[in-house]
C-alpha cells in the first residue's frame, strides 16, 4: 500500500499550508479549489502580518498565536512582507488610559511593544492625525495576501501534491459512516469525476459550512464580511491602527503603492453574495480620516469584501464577538469518518492552521510524521508556475 | 475573437497583419507604429522603381524626357502627394521612434509625437500645394 | 495545468540571442541623417525648380556639381540600408526560422549590395555625360 | 443608488468541447459594482460554469486581468456605470493560452522571466527615508509590478513573436540594471541587447497604457536602449 492520499477541498491560504504540511509529511495531497486559486477570503484581506496586538487584551489565544505564527512566517517566507513594524495611535484621553492595559496585555502574549511620544510618531510617520497622544510599535507588517499563499500551493507543488484549481466539489461518496469519494467538476472541461483518498479535508474557510451540509455535519462557521478601502498612495509606511478595542475603520495597511484601509464587520449567510454598502465604504473615510486626514483626500482605488470565517453559534450578529481563533474539527463526532474541517483562523495562521489540521489528520491516520513547516522555507511563488 | 487562442498549447502567434494594424482600441501611439510599417513599406517600393526609373536617364534625353512629361500628368502628381504624405510623416515619427528608442526624451513621447507630426503635416500641406501649382 | 512555454520556443529564444538588435541603432541614425539629406534631395529636386522636374539636361548640369553629387551618393547608400534593414525587421517580426532569417540576412545584404553599387555607377556615369 | 441592467458579452470555451463562442448575460449593477463583481454575480446566479481568475479585489495581486470592451484592465477597478456602454464585452488576455473562459495560462508570462538565468523579479524595494522607526534598517515596500501580464496582452509585437521577451520581463530587468543591489547587471544587459530584447520594441506604448500599477514597461525598455547605446557608443570611441 503507498502513502496515504488527502484530499483537500478549498484553495485559499488554509488549503494551502495544509497541502505543503501534509506534502512534506510524506502523504500524496490533492486539492481542489473551484476558482482560481486564493479566490475567496485570502487574496482579499487588508494584507496585515498581524503581530497579534490587536487581540492580545481581549482575546489572548488568538494574540499568541499570531506572535508566534509572525516570526514563523518572516523566517519561512522571505521576501513577501513589508517588514516595516505597525503603529497602535490613541487619539483620545480614553484611548490612553486603555493603552497601559494594551501595552501589559502585548507583553504577557509576548508581543514586544515601544511606546513611542507623540513626537516620536510624527517624526516616523507625518501623515498621521497630529492630534495623536502617543503610539505603540508593534511587529506588524504588510503581506502580499496572494503571493505570500502561493508560495505554499508552489512548495507543495513541488514536492508532489497535485493542485487542482477551477475544480468543484458536486458531491460525496459516502461507504458506510466513511466518505471514500468526492465527486467534482472540472470547470474548464465541463467534465465531471471521482477523487478517491483516505482522508478528506474540508478547508473551505468562509465556505465550509457549505461543504459540510453536503456530506451532512454541522459546521458552526458564520460568513463575517468585513469592507476594506483602498486609495491611491502610500499614506504610511507602518501599518497605522486604532488603539482601542476593536472596531470599524480602525486600520490603515500600506501596500505597494496603495494604501488599504479596513474594516467593517456583519454577519451573512451566504458567502457568495456579500454585496458591499456605501455606508461602509463613507464609514472607512470617516474612521480612517481620524487615523490620518489625508485618506479624505486620496484618490479611491477600490472598494471591496471580503467574508471571514469565523466560529461562532447561530445568532451572532456582527461577528465582532467572535473569536479569531481557528479550530479543526474531526467529523467522527457526528459519526462521519474520514472527512475533517478546519476553519476560522487568519492569513497570519495560515501554518499553524494547518499543523494543526496534520496532527489531526496523522493521528487518525495513525501516521507518526512530526510536522516540519516551521523550519521549511517557501519557495517563491514563480515556482507556481513553472 | 480570432486574436485569442482558445487552447492550452504553447502561445501560438497570430496573424501579424492583424497586430500590426487593427488599431481598435489601441492607443495613439499604435496607430503611428502602423502608420510608419505602411508607409515604410511605400516608400521602400518607391525607393527601388525610383533607382530604376533614373536609369532612363542614361538612356538619353529622350527616354528621360517623356518620363518627365508623364509626370506631370495631374494623376501622377496625385501620386506624388500620397508619397509626400508617406515621407513627411514616416520622416517626423521616425525621428520621435530613434530619439525615444535612445532613451531621449521618453517620457514625453506624446508630445514629441504631436509636435512633429504637426511639423509634418504643415510641411505636407505645403509641399502637395506646390505641387499642384509649382 | 502542466503547459508552459514548449521546450522549442524556449530553445529558439537562446538561439537567437543575438546581437542584431543593435542594427536598430543603425536603422535610427541613417533615419535621422537621411532627413537632412532626403530633404535637401526633395527640396533641391521638386521644390525648387519650376515644374517641379528637370529635362534631361538640367539634371545633368545639377550632378555635375560636387556637393550634389556627394549628397546623392549619401542618399543612395543610407536610404538602401535603412530600407532593407526596415525590410528585415518587418520580416523578423513574421518569426522566420534560423535558417530563413539566415537566408534574408544574405539575401538582403546580396540585393543592398547590387542596389548600391549600381546608385554609385548611375551617379559616375551622369556626372560622366555631363562631360 | 442608481441601479441599471446591463449586458455583459462573455467570451466562453470549455477544453474539448464547442468551439469558443460569446455568452450574453444580463447583470443588474450598480454605482459601485466593477465588471468583476458582476461576473462573479454571473457566476452565483446565472452559470456557475463560468470561471475567471481573481483575488484582491483592489489592484494589488494582479490576477484578474482581462480585455473589457477591447481595452486591457483589472476587472476589480472598472466599475461597470464608468464604460458608459449597455453591452460590455469581457475577453481574456491576448497573446496567452486560454484554458478556459477568461482564464489563461499565466506559464509562458513567468518562462520569459526565468530565461534571463538570474534573479530577475524583485519582491521588495527599500524605501529611502531618513526617519525609520526602531529595530527597522530601512522601511521597504512591494514591487510596482503586480505580474497581470496585461502589457504583454496589450503588445503589438508579442502578438507576433512569443520568443520576444516582452514588456514585463523587460522592465524588471531594468529595475536590477537601475538599482542592482549587489547584483552584476552586465550579464542582464547582454541578455537585453538582442534581437528578441529590448530592441525588439517598436514603440507603440501600448504596455504603458495598460499597466494598471505605475510600473509604465515602456518607459523602461527605452531606459535599456538609453543604457545600451551609451555602452556603444563608449565601446566605439573606446570607452
Amino acid at each position: 500500500m503507498g502513502p496515504f492520499h488527502a484530499v483537500i477541498i478549498g484553495g485559499g491560504g488554509t488549503g494551502a499550508a495544509v497541502a505543503h504540511d501534509l506534502t512534506l509529511r510524506g502523504m500524496k495531497v490533492t486539492l481542489i479549489e473551484r476558482g482560481e486559486l486564493t479566490s475567496g477570503t485570502t487574496g482579499r484581506h487588508h494584507g496585515l502580518l498581524h503581530s497579534g496586538a490587536r487581540y492580545a487584551v481581549k482575546d489572548k489565544e488568538s494574540a499568541v498565536e499570531c506572535i508566534e505564527e509572525n516570526t514563523i512566517l518572516r523566517r519561512i517566507a522571505p521576501g513577501s512582507f513589508e517588514l516595516n513594524d505597525g503603529l497602535f495611535v490613541a487619539i483620545t484621553d480614553e484611548e490612553v488610559a486603555y493603552s497601559s492595559e494594551f501595552i501589559e496585555s502585548c507583553q504577557e502574549c509576548g508581543i514586544p511593544v515601544r511606546r513611542l511620544t507623540h513626537t516620536e510618531v510624527l517624526a516616523r510617520e507625518p501623515n498621521v492625525n497630529p492630534a495623536i497622544k502617543l503610539g505603540v510599535q508593534v511587529p506588524d507588517a504588510t503581506m502580499d495576501a496572494m503571493r505570500m499563499p502561493l508560495r505554499f500551493f508552489a512548495t507543495a507543488k513541488h514536492n508532489g501534491a497535485t493542485i487542482k484549481p477551477y475544480t468543484e466539489v458536486v458531491d460525496f461518496v459516502r461507504r458506510g459512516n466513511a466518505v471514500s469519494a468526492i465527486r467534482v467538476r472540472d470547470h474548464t472541461s465541463n467534465k465531471e469525476y471521482e477523487i478517491g483518498g483516505d482522508i478528506f479535508i474540508n478547508a473551505g474557510g468562509a465556505w465550509s459550512g457549505r461543504i459540510g451540509a453536503m456530506v451532512g455535519v454541522d459546521v458552526p462557521i458564520r460568513p463575517s464580511p468585513g469592507v476594506m478601502l483602498a486609495v491611491y498612495g502610500r499614506l504610511s509606511n507602518m501599518v497605522i491602527n486604532r488603539l482601542h478595542a476593536s472596531g470599524d475603520g480602525d486600520i490603515i495597511v500600506p501596500q505597494r503603492a496603495l494604501s488599504v484601509i479596513g474594516t467593517s464587520s456583519w454577519v451573512v449567510e451566504d458567502p457568495d453574495n456579500l454585496g458591499l454598502p456605501e455606508d461602509h465604504i463613507q464609514m472607512m473615510i470617516h474612521f480612517g480620516s481620524e487615523l490620518i486626514p489625508a485618506v479624505r483626500t486620496a484618490k479611491f482605488r477600490a472598494a471591496w469584501s471580503a467574508a471571514r470565517p469565523l466560529i461562532g453559534p447561530r445568532g451572532a450578529d456582527t461577528g465582532r464577538e467572535l473569536s479569531r481563533t481557528f479550530k479543526c474539527f474531526d467529523h467522527i463526532d457526528e459519526n462521519v469518518e474520514g472527512f475533517v474541517t478546519i476553519t476560522g483562523g487568519k492569513a497570519t495562521t495560515l501554518r499553524g492552521m494547518a499543523e494543526t489540521t496534520a496532527n489531526v489528520v496523522c493521528a487518525k491516520l495513525g501516521l507518526a510524521k512530526p510536522c516540519q513547516t516551521r523550519e521549511f522555507v517557501l519557495l517563491p511563488h514563480t515556482a507556481y508556475y513553472v | 475573437m480570432d486574436d485569442i487562442q482558445p487552447t492550452t498549447d504553447p502561445v501560438r502567434p497570430k496573424a501579424p497583419l492583424r497586430s500590426w494594424f487593427d488599431v481598435r482600441g489601441r492607443s495613439m501611439s499604435t496607430l503611428a507604429f502602423a502608420l510608419n510599417r505602411l508607409t515604410a513599406v511605400g516608400l521602400t517600393i518607391y525607393l527601388f522603381l525610383h533607382l530604376s526609373v533614373l536609369s532612363l536617364l542614361v538612356r538619353g534625353p529622350e527616354s528621360w524626357d517623356s518620363f518627365v512629361a508623364l509626370a506631370k500628368h495631374p494623376l501622377f502628381l496625385l501620386l506624388d502627394v500620397v508619397l509626400l504624405f508617406g515621407v513627411v510623416y514616416h520622416m517626423a515619427n521616425g525621428i520621435r521612434v530613434a530619439l525615444v528608442g535612445m532613451g531621449v526624451g521618453h517620457a514625453r513621447h506624446k508630445t514629441l509625437f504631436y509636435v512633429l507630426v504637426g511639423i509634418a503635416l504643415v510641411l505636407f500641406v505645403v509641399g502637395a500645394v506646390l505641387i499642384f501649382t509649382g | 495545468m502542466q503547459s508552459t512555454m514548449s521546450r522549442r520556443t524556449l530553445e529558439e529564444m537562446a538561439t537567437r540571442r543575438d546581437r542584431s538588435g543593435s542594427l536598430w541603432l543603425v536603422q535610427a541614425f541613417s533615419g535621422l541623417f537621411l532627413v537632412f539629406i532626403l530633404g535637401a534631395h526633395m527640396i533641391a529636386h521638386h521644390f525648387i525648380v519650376e515644374g517641379g522636374l528637370r529635362n534631361y539636361q538640367q539634371v545633368l548640369e545639377y550632378v555635375a556639381n560636387p556637393v550634389v553629387f556627394v549628397i546623392e551618393v549619401l542618399f543612395v547608400i543610407l536610404g538602401v540600408v535603412h530600407a532593407l534593414l526596415g525590410v528585415r525587421a518587418i520580416i523578423i517580426d513574421l518569426r522566420p526560422s534560423a535558417g530563413t532569417l539566415r537566408l534574408v540576412n544574405w539575401g538582403l545584404v546580396f540585393f543592398g549590395a547590387v542596389a548600391i553599387g549600381y546608385g554609385l555607377w548611375l551617379a559616375v556615369a551622369l556626372q560622366r555625360l555631363a562631360g | 443608488m442608481v441601479e441599471r441592467d446591463i449586458d455583459f458579452k462573455v467570451f466562453r470555451y470549455k477544453q474539448g468541447g464547442a468551439a469558443p463562442a460569446y455568452q450574453t448575460f444580463r447583470v443588474r449593477c450598480d454605482e459601485n459594482t466593477t465588471v468583476l463583481v458582476a461576473l462573479q454575480d454571473i457566476r452565483r446566479d446565472q452559470d456557475g460554469t463560468l470561471i475567471m481568475r481573481h483575488s484582491c479585489h483592489h489592484a494589488s495581486c494582479g490576477t484578474c486581468g482581462m480585455r473589457i470592451n477591447g481595452r486591457e484592465e483589472l476587472g476589480c477597478v472598472v466599475k461597470v456605470f464608468d464604460l458608459n456602454t449597455s453591452t460590455v464585452v469581457v475577453e481574456p488576455m491576448r497573446n496567452m493560452p486560454v484554458i478556459s473562459d477568461l482564464v489563461v495560462d499565466m506559464g509562458p508570462f513567468y518562462d520569459r522571466f526565468n530565461s534571463a538565468g538570474m534573479p530577475l523579479m524583485r519582491e521588495s524595494e527599500f524605501l529611502d527615508e531618513a526617519d525609520v522607526a526602531e529595530g527597522l534598517e530601512a522601511y521597504m515596500r512591494c514591487e510596482n509590478c503586480i505580474e497581470c501580464n496585461l502589457c504583454v496582452s496589450a503588445c503589438p509585437i508579442m502578438g507576433t513573436d512569443p520568443t520576444y521577451l516582452g514588456p514585463a520581463a523587460l522592465a524588471a530587468a531594468w529595475r536590477v540594471v537601475e538599482e542592482p543591489r549587489g547584483l552584476d547587471a552586465k550579464p542582464l544587459l547582454d541578455w537585453v541587447d538582442s534581437q528578441n530584447g529590448c530592441w525588439r520594441c517598436h514603440v507603440a506604448y501600448e504596455c504603458n497604457e495598460a499597466c494598471p500599477s505605475g510600473v509604465f514597461p515602456g518607459d523602461k525598455i527605452m531606459s535599456l536602449r538609453r543604457e545600451l547605446t551609451k555602452r556603444k557608443f563608449r565601446r566605439l570611441f573606446g570607452r
